[in-house]
């Protein structure tokens, strides 16, 4: 199929013309890397409506020797993440326009086989390809963030990469063993995921391999206490880079959880899952509570993306249909919010050449577009509802709430502390007494209000209608939703007999691998869209 | 003479490596300094044809040539061969002055005349021959530029040092010799493993391994490294690194039934060089130095695969392509193709003093063609996707993990983290730093800037189609 | 006369461990070479004698091998010693490693 | 699409306010500022003439409810809410009170914020308020109804700190988001918990009442179903409580007058504050089934009414006065809710809407003349400058204080006392600190009455009278707080009750019924509720007469007392009223102080502790690097030394270790 292969070559063929250009006029290399992206984006776009009628796939022999294939998969979850992807590919390079001054081609370059990178993690469905992505994702973020990053750019950007690479030593290692297990049991050799999983593991062989692949996704997603290279790295990106890190970095880490970790070692992804949990738990508090007192704005956004994260991670392993919708619906609202929040970080450096909070304030009336912006995404991030991230919130606050009741119940808290940062990184911009360190500041430019409306756009329509984000998630063959997932009639409470136990309410769910596990059948979609009215009538009048 | 016919290539090797050698006093002039360039460059491709001629179809297992001297082997052949293409790549890339071509090239060809006898080996004597003529030339190469104090340390350090672990070696194979009263490794393996070995053959073989271990500079007979590396002029440490070690590396894949005894050996080599090495590199601040370190952790990655063995794994049958050896062909071919790059990229660079990461600063901006280049190489060396080094590190772990070793791959893998440290040190001094006032002097001429773009385009290539290496090695 | 074997290669070891010890302690360039010839040579002993116990040419050859090597070995390192002392105005080797560069 | 079968759609009445706030938001920055208020205002009135149109369809076909389905919102397993719209007599009251006071406030906000920096913001949030709380009030289901419950406390934000400029506006808004969302956080996990067990549509309630006979549910770690009942209730009041400044979370409520006076008439006063007496009336069959519930929902109304009566008695800030009062009257509506009263705490909000909008904005006329002048003690004599807002103020004081006969706060709040006396949920002592209650609400209304309008001007100030949008709102409103309560004489008069009547549809068989059924004794109570407001007028008039000297005496100079003033006055007790009892401060102390002391220490862990961890890998292996380079140093017979250890190792290992 040559969508998924045009998905990947346009980004990376894109650097040769991005080069050329670039050789030609800097301002070239911006626009042959926005149409280039646009065009992606486009290709996406087509790409999730082809994706409907069932999974995508495309497979070259690559190195027939070691049972590597160049094999793409996309489904409903890898669409919208691939959307997610050229999207905010898009808005980065916007948002670069007036931010990068110097070596703007080389930018531009890296920007696109980042780009690459990512869309390669997204579609591989060979575990070889899909870690040949992960460590390809590694370097053009590295010099995003080392030639184009602020004042502390060099220690972050070399602790960013020691950190991903040394988690993705164990992911490999983990992949390794288990794409032997399977050569020793079937004689073949292969790295297909969907082969892998077929592999046999005994309990202990599980627990290693669990172990190995959660560490390496862990580090990226990042989960408490593998975080301290996330507020660096995303203080000291560029703008883009600190976009595309929360958007899009932050998420391989939970996808390879999602598609990986979890379906490789089931039976110790359930052994593991309280302690998970708890980790998911601490992340949110510690993400939340360690945010708020930070003086630099970045940051701040920083800490809090350890939270929504500690959210998503939750969402995965409640096991159950609402806490993995939840997770998709947060990790794409993660991307879009937290990344416009660095966008305004980054505008509000380029215009005041500080992150600090003690140097704003007041500055509402200078800028009120911008302000507004900022208003939005502050609330978004602490997530009202109207915006996907309440959504998100709310459905891994369901999931949790039906794992167990008290999880659920503390998990509610952690939006109260969101309440918390979220709130000050607007009051101490924009509200008190006005600065006087900055005259005429500049509002938000038009470019700026397109990238930083489009996403205000994005984030209200998936607030209200979640189906734009969960319904792919349904898409055939239905790979990773649970079975409870579906819409169904609610929770109804039927006649109470005597002597047996009440059928009120029962929310149980199955056994995590149970549906974590690839389903061939397709004996599930037929309820898609079945509405879950309360009365058959539009209009009931009694 | 059909009986000697196998000896064909290195015999026109080390013929015409001595008619150079007379060539070169002729007279001072860059028209005979290109004219021995060609000349050198078409002895060697002519050396690896008949190479490929003599052995065609003698694919049998070690047949023993030569009275017993070399094998046939298509391993080997394909060995021998990847090493004279590193001595092409030196001839092309390197820069010499008018006055010295003639003992240079002559001398780049007597070294290739040593690893491919090496490379081939099947007698202990062959083995110490070949050590020999490879070793000897080297000493001449490092210590070339004798008008610097450094490069005279540098070789009479090489000198003493080779010498001395020369002496082990010699010793161990006369021990061996007097156990097994042959010189024939592939009699020795026979009688080795049929009966239990004594204590007076263990030692043999253990100061073989003292040889053996010196030349691939793996922990703790790694100390030459630095010093030796940082001055030999870059093309020369390319080769040391490289080929070098891999004609050792290719003489000791007859030896590998020492696996059965003498595998915990190789463990530690592996295992202490791979955490040595990259210890060792982590805040060195002369580049070729770091490089130095990082090769010693290589050889302890290459080691790793050697531990894996060719036919002794546990699970070899069904996983025919990534036996130990064919994996440390792969890093072979990947390692000389990185490392040889990036010495000869630092040599260009280098100044009067020892290069320092200080004097990267600003390489990117005002040579940006070779600062790519040596990116794509420290990349590869690194072993990073999509450069060639990313599956050659892949392939060793695997073969590692499929020979049942766990730890190994750990404590590498463990070890390239602390290396990506330096490696990454490099890439932020040449793209991420202010350059100083003072331009860094870069002097490579065209022709060498094409090679190496070439060479850093083949990294790439190689890294995203490994399995041309593969079939390069099946067509032998 | 039979070459008593055993003995002959219990000198060849005390004779190789001098050397090495003789690499180890001294500092000088030229008396290095010299333990390295003479570990060289213990091999060379080694073989001649185990030649001798198994009857085959084959370790009296070798030797001769070692001998040109050897030789060789010593002429490009009294060489390169030559230069050194010219450059450096010593042989001690730590010396060298000491001095700075130029 | 707006009529389906023939009845009018529901989705209109909030996406109108909804269109109007997104034109002004898209088109800010290129409107003149008047267009914002005449657009938004454009948009209430549009939508409350919707209500309108659908409230008379509803009434005049005597139809129980509208449900309108639009798409499914929410769908994760357990968690159904779709985003639908319900319509019945309840959301009618309530849809009238935000539309109709709202088009009022919007009005007068049009000329009470000309001039104002910030007059396109405002507008777009209030319009953006008014879709909100009208989503709240006419949603289908509680998570429909969650969306507009935060909408609301969201502008309710924004519009407290509308002067952004000032410190204080900024933390009011601030503490009012927090405190109501600590409120929201419970009601979140109520609705995990109705959710689970019912549904969160408000059909479904009526299964509560199996529930509450199980003595099993699963999942819930063998918790029986009234257990549940009372937790998810308890979740609920506590939500309700953070909403509608009930105690213990209504520390909120006095600061977020930090806003502008519309906002505060029609936030914190008529509508939002409300929202949790709507939430407890939704879910009345939960309640009902718990009597220990409504005994909670009962004690906290009617102490949240002592105290609120109790602190408005010795502020001095005008809107503070009001502030308190709201909070004390929102405690009889849930002391109505606690007793099984629902439709009559419905009533009450009906009214109290009237009559403290129309306080609120006579406050704002009052403040507006005189330069944004807040404290009593700095007015009076202004009954003659100001006739007709004295007027107004006089119909809702008094309807406040509940002057019998005459004024709809009598009837409401006098139908909710007596239910507190005769029904099974009541209780005689409840019903005694209501009686006290109301003396004391009535003495506070007319002592603003009396320091405000009567005697001499204090303080020399110009006066500049207010403009017709000033004024003409307070009438309509005023003569809605007079006459809205005679929708609901009370039966001893010899009519039927109206609106209990009709309410009656809606809440059923749970509507508490009088166990008292003598006329003699509700007469009596209804004599003696009047004159307790008659009786508290005169105290008032006794103690703030204008001859009279303000009791409690003022510390200092009162015209520099403002909200944060330590100690205003000489007296303990009068602080301690001041202060609101000292809760505000209490709560800084423990659980703002708490968090911001836990975050420094999890900051500064995160930053010494967790990065250290890495810090000293690295420093270790740093270590390792100083040890193995200290062998480099370049001498030959040193390295061959190592060599040689080497070897001999090598050898000693051979030798005496294991083969594997």
């Amino acid at each position: 199929m040559t969508l998924l292969l045009s998905l990947l070559l346009i980004p990376l063929l894109g650097t040769a013309l991005v080069g050329l250009s670039g050789w030609v006029d800097r301002n070239f290399a911006r626009v042959a890397t926005l149409i280039i992206m646009i065009v992606d984006l486009a290709v996406a776009i087509i790409l999730m409506a082809r994706t409907s009628g069932g999974p995508v796939q495309v497979i070259h022999p690559w190195i027939p020797s070691f049972g590597v294939s160049f094999n793409l998969y996309v489904d409903g979850l890898s669409a919208l993440l691939i959307l997610l992807t050229t999207f905010i590919g898009v808005i980065a390079v916007i948002i670069s326009w007036n931010e990068i001054k110097e070596k703007v081609t080389s930018f531009h370059i890296w920007m696109l086989l980042l780009q690459t990178g990512i869309l390669i993690v997204f579609m591989a469905r060979d575990m070889m390809l899909f870690y040949f992505g992960w460590e390809l994702m590694l370097v053009p973020m590295f010099f995003l963030i080392g030639v184009w990053g602020h004042e502390e750019k060099l220690y972050s950007a070399i602790k960013f990469f020691l950190f991903t690479f040394t988690g993705s030593i164990f992911m490999l290692l983990a992949l390794l063993y288990v794409y032997f297990q399977h050569a020793a049991q079937t004689g073949v050799l292969t790295f297909d995921l969907t082969q892998l999983l077929q592999t046999e593991l005994s309990a202990t062989a599980q627990t290693w391999v669990f172990l190995g692949l959660f560490v390496g996704f862990a580090v990226k997603v990042p989960i408490f206490p593998l975080h301290t290279w996330l507020p660096d790295a995303h203080t000291q990106a560029p703008t883009a880079g600190s976009l595309i890190l929360a958007g899009l970095l932050l998420k391989t880490g939970v996808y390879g959880i999602m598609r990986i970790t979890i379906p490789m070692a089931p039976a110790a992804a359930v052994y593991f899952t309280p302690w998970i949990i708890g980790l998911a738990l601490i992340g949110i508090f510690y993400g939340a509570l360690a945010a708020y007192p930070q003086r630099d704005f970045k940051r701040l956004v920083a800490y809090s993306s350890i939270a929504h994260l500690g959210f998503v991670i939750l969402g995965v392993f409640v096991g159950n249909a609402a806490g993995y919708q939840g997770a998709v619906l947060q990790m794409v609202n993660h991307g879009l919010a937290t990344g416009a929040l660095f966008l305004i970080g980054g505008m509000l450096q380029q215009r005041t050449h500080t992150r600090l909070f003690e140097m704003f304030g007041g500055l509402w009336r200078q800028m009120p577009v911008l302000g507004g912006f900022l208003l939005f995404f502050c609330f978004a991030s602490l997530g009202i509802p109207g915006t996907g991230n309440f959504i998100g919130e709310l459905y891994v606050m369901g999931g949790a709430f039906t794992y167990h009741p008290l999880v659920g119940a503390l998990t509610v808290f952690g939006i109260l502390f969101a309440a918390a940062y979220s709130l000050r990184i607007f009051l101490a911009t924009m509200h008190g007494p006005e600065t006087t360190a900055f005259k005429n500041l500049p509002d938000a430019s038009p470019r700026e209000t397109l990238a930083l409306g489009t996403l205000v756009a994005a984030l209200v329509a998936i607030g209200f209608f979640p189906n734009l984000v969960t319904g792919p998630l349904y898409y055939p063959p239905d790979l990773s939703v649970p079975q409870s997932g579906r819409a169904t009639t609610p929770a109804m409470v039927m006649p109470v007999e005597t002597g047996t136990p009440s059928p009120v309410l029962a929310p149980t769910s199955p056994p995590l691998h149970t549906y974590l596990l690839p389903m061939n059948s397709n004996q599930l979609s037929d309820q898609r869209f079945d509405i879950a009215s309360l009365s058959p009538d539009q209009q009931e009048v009694r | 003479m059909g009986h000697y016919q196998p000896l064909l290539p290195d015999l026109i090797l080390a013929m015409g490596a001595t008619f150079i050698l007379l060539l070169g006093p002729l007279r001072d002039s860059q028209n005979l300094r290109d004219f021995l360039r060609w000349i050198s460059l078409g002895l060697v491709a002519a050396t690896a044809a008949t190479l490929v001629w003599v052995n065609h179809g003698m694919a049998t297992p070690y047949p023993l040539v030569g009275e017993g001297w070399l094998t046939t082997a298509p391993l080997h052949t394909a060995f021998a061969v990847v090493f004279l293409a590193t001595i092409a790549w030196t001839i092309l890339a390197s820069t010499v002055p008018d006055e010295d071509a003639g003992e240079w090239y002559s001398m780049l060809l007597f070294l290739g005349t040593g690893m491919i006898i090496l490379a081939r080996a099947a007698n202990l004597a062959a083995v110490f021959l070949g050590l020999e003529v490879l070793s000897i030339s080297l000493y001449i190469l490092i210590a070339f530029r004798y008008s610097k104090r450094s490069s005279l340390r540098g070789g009479i350090m090489y000198l003493l040092l080779a010498g001395f672990a020369s002496g082990f070696l010699l010793f161990g194979m006369a021990l061996i010799y007097a156990v097994f009263g042959t010189l024939q490794i592939a009699e020795i393996r026979t009688l080795a493993l049929a009966t239990d070995m004594g204590p007076m053959a263990k030692v043999g073989f253990g100061l073989l391994l003292v040889g053996v271990g010196f030349k691939l500079a793996a922990v703790p007979f790694h100390m030459w490294t630095p010093e030796v590396y940082e001055s030999s002029p870059g093309t020369v440490t390319g080769l040391i690194a490289s080929s070098s070690k891999g004609a050792m590396l290719a003489a000791f894949i007859p030896f590998l039934f020492l696996l059965e005894t003498h595998w915990s050996i190789i463990w530690l080599f592996a295992a202490l060089s791979m955490v040595g090495g990259n210890l060792l590199g982590l805040r060195e601040i002369r580049v070729k130095r770091i490089l130095a370190y990082s090769s010693i952790a290589h050889i302890g990655y290459v080691l790793t695969g050697y531990l894996a063995g060719d036919t002794l794994s546990a699970n070899a049958a069904f996983l025919p392509s990534i036996t130990g050896v064919n994996a440390v062909f792969f890093y072979v071919v990947a390692y000389a193709a990185s490392i040889l790059g990036a010495f000869a990229a630092l040599g260009y660079i280098q100044g009067e003093r020892d290069l320092t990461l200080r004097d990267l600063r600003g390489v990117g901006r005002r040579n940006p063609v070779l600062a790519f280049c040596l990116l794509i190489f420290v990349w590869s060396l690194a072993g990073l996707p999509p450069a060639v080094g990313f599956f050659g590190k892949i392939y060793l772990f695997s073969a590692a993990i499929n020979a049942g070793y766990f730890w190994l791959p750990l404590i590498g893998l463990l070890g390239s983290a602390i290396g990506i440290y330096y490696y990454l040190r490099i890439i932020v001094h040449l793209f991420m730093m202010p350059a100083d006032a003072s331009d860094p002097k870069v002097h490579a001429s065209t022709l060498q800037e094409w090679v190496m773009l070439g060479s850093a385009v083949a990294v790439i290539a190689l890294g995203l189609f490994p399995e041309t290496i593969f079939s390069f090695l099946r067509a032998f | 006369m039979t070459l008593p074997i055993n003995e002959a290669l219990i000198l060849s070891c005390i004779l190789f461990s001098i050397g090495v010890l003789g690499v180890v302690v001294r500092r000088n360039i030229i008396y290095v070479l010299m333990c390295i010839e003479i570990m060289m040579n213990a091999a060379g002993l080694a073989f001649v004698a185990a030649s001798a116990r198994h009857g085959s040419l084959d370790g009296q050859a070798f030797f001769l091998f070692v001998l040109p090597v050897a030789a060789a070995e010593v002429a490009i390192g009294l060489a390169i010693a030559l230069l050194i002392f010219q450059r450096y105005k010593t042989l001690d080797l730590w010396v060298v490693a000491r001095t700075k560069e130029a | 699409m707006f009529y389906n079968n023939g009845l009018p759609a529901l989705w209109l009445i909030p996406a109108l306010p909804a269109l109007g706030a997104l034109i002004i938001f898209i088109f800010a920055s290129r409107m003149p500022a008047r267009a914002a208020g005449i657009i938004a205002c454009s948009a209430i009135s549009l939508s409350f003439l919707w209500v309108l149109n659908v409230g008379t369809t509803l009434v005049l076909g005597n139809h129980h409810h509208f449900v309108e389905h639009h798409w499914n919102w929410i769908a994760a397993g357990p968690f159904q809410g779709s985003a639908s719209f319900y319509f019945d007599l309840v959301t009618f009251a309530f849809t009238f009170v935000v539309a109709g006071v709202g088009l009022l406030i919007h009005l007068y906000s049009y000329s009470y914020m000309k001039g104002d920096a910030g007059e396109r913001r405002y507008f777009g949030y209030f319009n953006l308020f008014a879709a909100a709380m009208l989503v709240l009030v006419t949603a289908e289901n509680a998570f429909f109804m969650f969306l507009g419950w935060e909408g609301v406390g969201a502008c309710s934000f924004f519009l407290i700190g509308h002067w952004y400029q000032k410190s204080e506006n900024t933390v009011a808004a601030t503490k009012a988001f927090l405190v109501t969302r600590l409120g929201d956080i419970f009601l979140l996990i109520g609705l995990f918990l109705t959710a689970t067990l019912v549904g969160v549509s408000f059909s479904q309630q009526s299964a509560w009442t199996q529930v509450a006979t199980s003595s099993f549910i699963p999942g819930f770690g063998g918790l029986t179903g009234p257990q549940l009942i009372l937790i998810t209730g308890i979740c609920f009041l506590l939500g309700a409580a953070g909403k509608s400044a009930q105690v213990p979370l209504q520390v909120w409520l006095p600061d977020a007058m930090a806003g502008p006076t519309p906002v505060s008439a029609l936030i914190h006063a008529a509508t939002m504050v409300t929202a949790g007496v709507y939430l407890i009336a939704r879910f009345h069959i939960l309640f009902a089934l718990s009597p220990n519930l409504m005994l909670a929902v009962a004690i906290v109304g009617v102490l949240t009414a002592f105290y609120g009566a109790t602190s408005a008695f010795v502020q001095t800030d005008i809107k503070r006065i009001l502030a308190y009062s709201t909070i004390s009257q929102i405690g009889y509506m849930f002391l109505g809710l606690g007793v099984g009263a629902w439709s009559l705490a419905v009533f009450h909000f009906f009214t109290h809407a009237f009559y403290k909008a129309l306080l609120f904005m006579a406050a704002g006329t009052v403040i507006h003349s005189l330069h944004n002048e807040q404290n009593i003690y700095n007015m009076g004599g202004l009954r003659t400058k100001l006739k007709g807002t004295y007027l107004a103020f006089l119909a809702g004081a008094a309807s406040l204080a509940g002057i019998p006969f005459i004024t709809a706060g009598f009837y409401s709040k006098d139908a909710i006392l007596w239910n507190t006396l005769s029904t099974k949920w009541g209780s005689p002592v409840i019903y005694g600190i209501a009686m006290l209650t109301a003396l004391m609400t009535a003495i506070y209304s007319f002592r603003l009455i009396f320091v405000v309008f009567h005697g001499t001007p204090r303080k020399d100030i110009h006066v500049h009278l207010p403009d017709r949008l000033l004024t003409w709102p307070l009438y309509i409103l005023a003569f809605f707080a007079i006459v809205a309560g005679f929708l609901n004489l009370p039966i001893v008069f010899g009519v039927t009750p109206i609106w209990e009547h009709s309410f009656a549809r809606v809440f059923g068989e749970w509507q508490a019924e009088p166990l008292i059924h003598s006329h003699a004794v509700e007469w009596m109570a209804l004599l003696g509720s009047g004159v307790l407001a008659l009786g508290g007028a005169g105290i008032a008039w006794l103690l703030y007469s204008p001859a009279k000297a303000p009791m409690p005496e003022p510390a200092g100079d009162i015209a520099t007392v403002e909200n944060n003033t330590p100690a205003p006055y000489k007296a303990v007790w009068a602080n301690f009223l001041f202060h609101g009892w000292k809760m505000d401060g209490f709560y800084n102390k423990t659980f703002v102080r708490g968090f911001r002391i836990t975050s420094g220490v999890i900051a500064w862990i995160d930053r010494v502790f967790v990065d250290g961890i890495f810090e000293a890998i690295q420093a270790i292996v740093r270590g390792f690097h100083a040890l193995v380079i200290f062998f480099q140093n370049g001498r030959v017979s040193r390295y061959a030394m190592v060599m040689l250890f080497g070897a001999v190792a090598i050898i000693t290992i051979l030798l005496i270790g294991s083969q594997r």
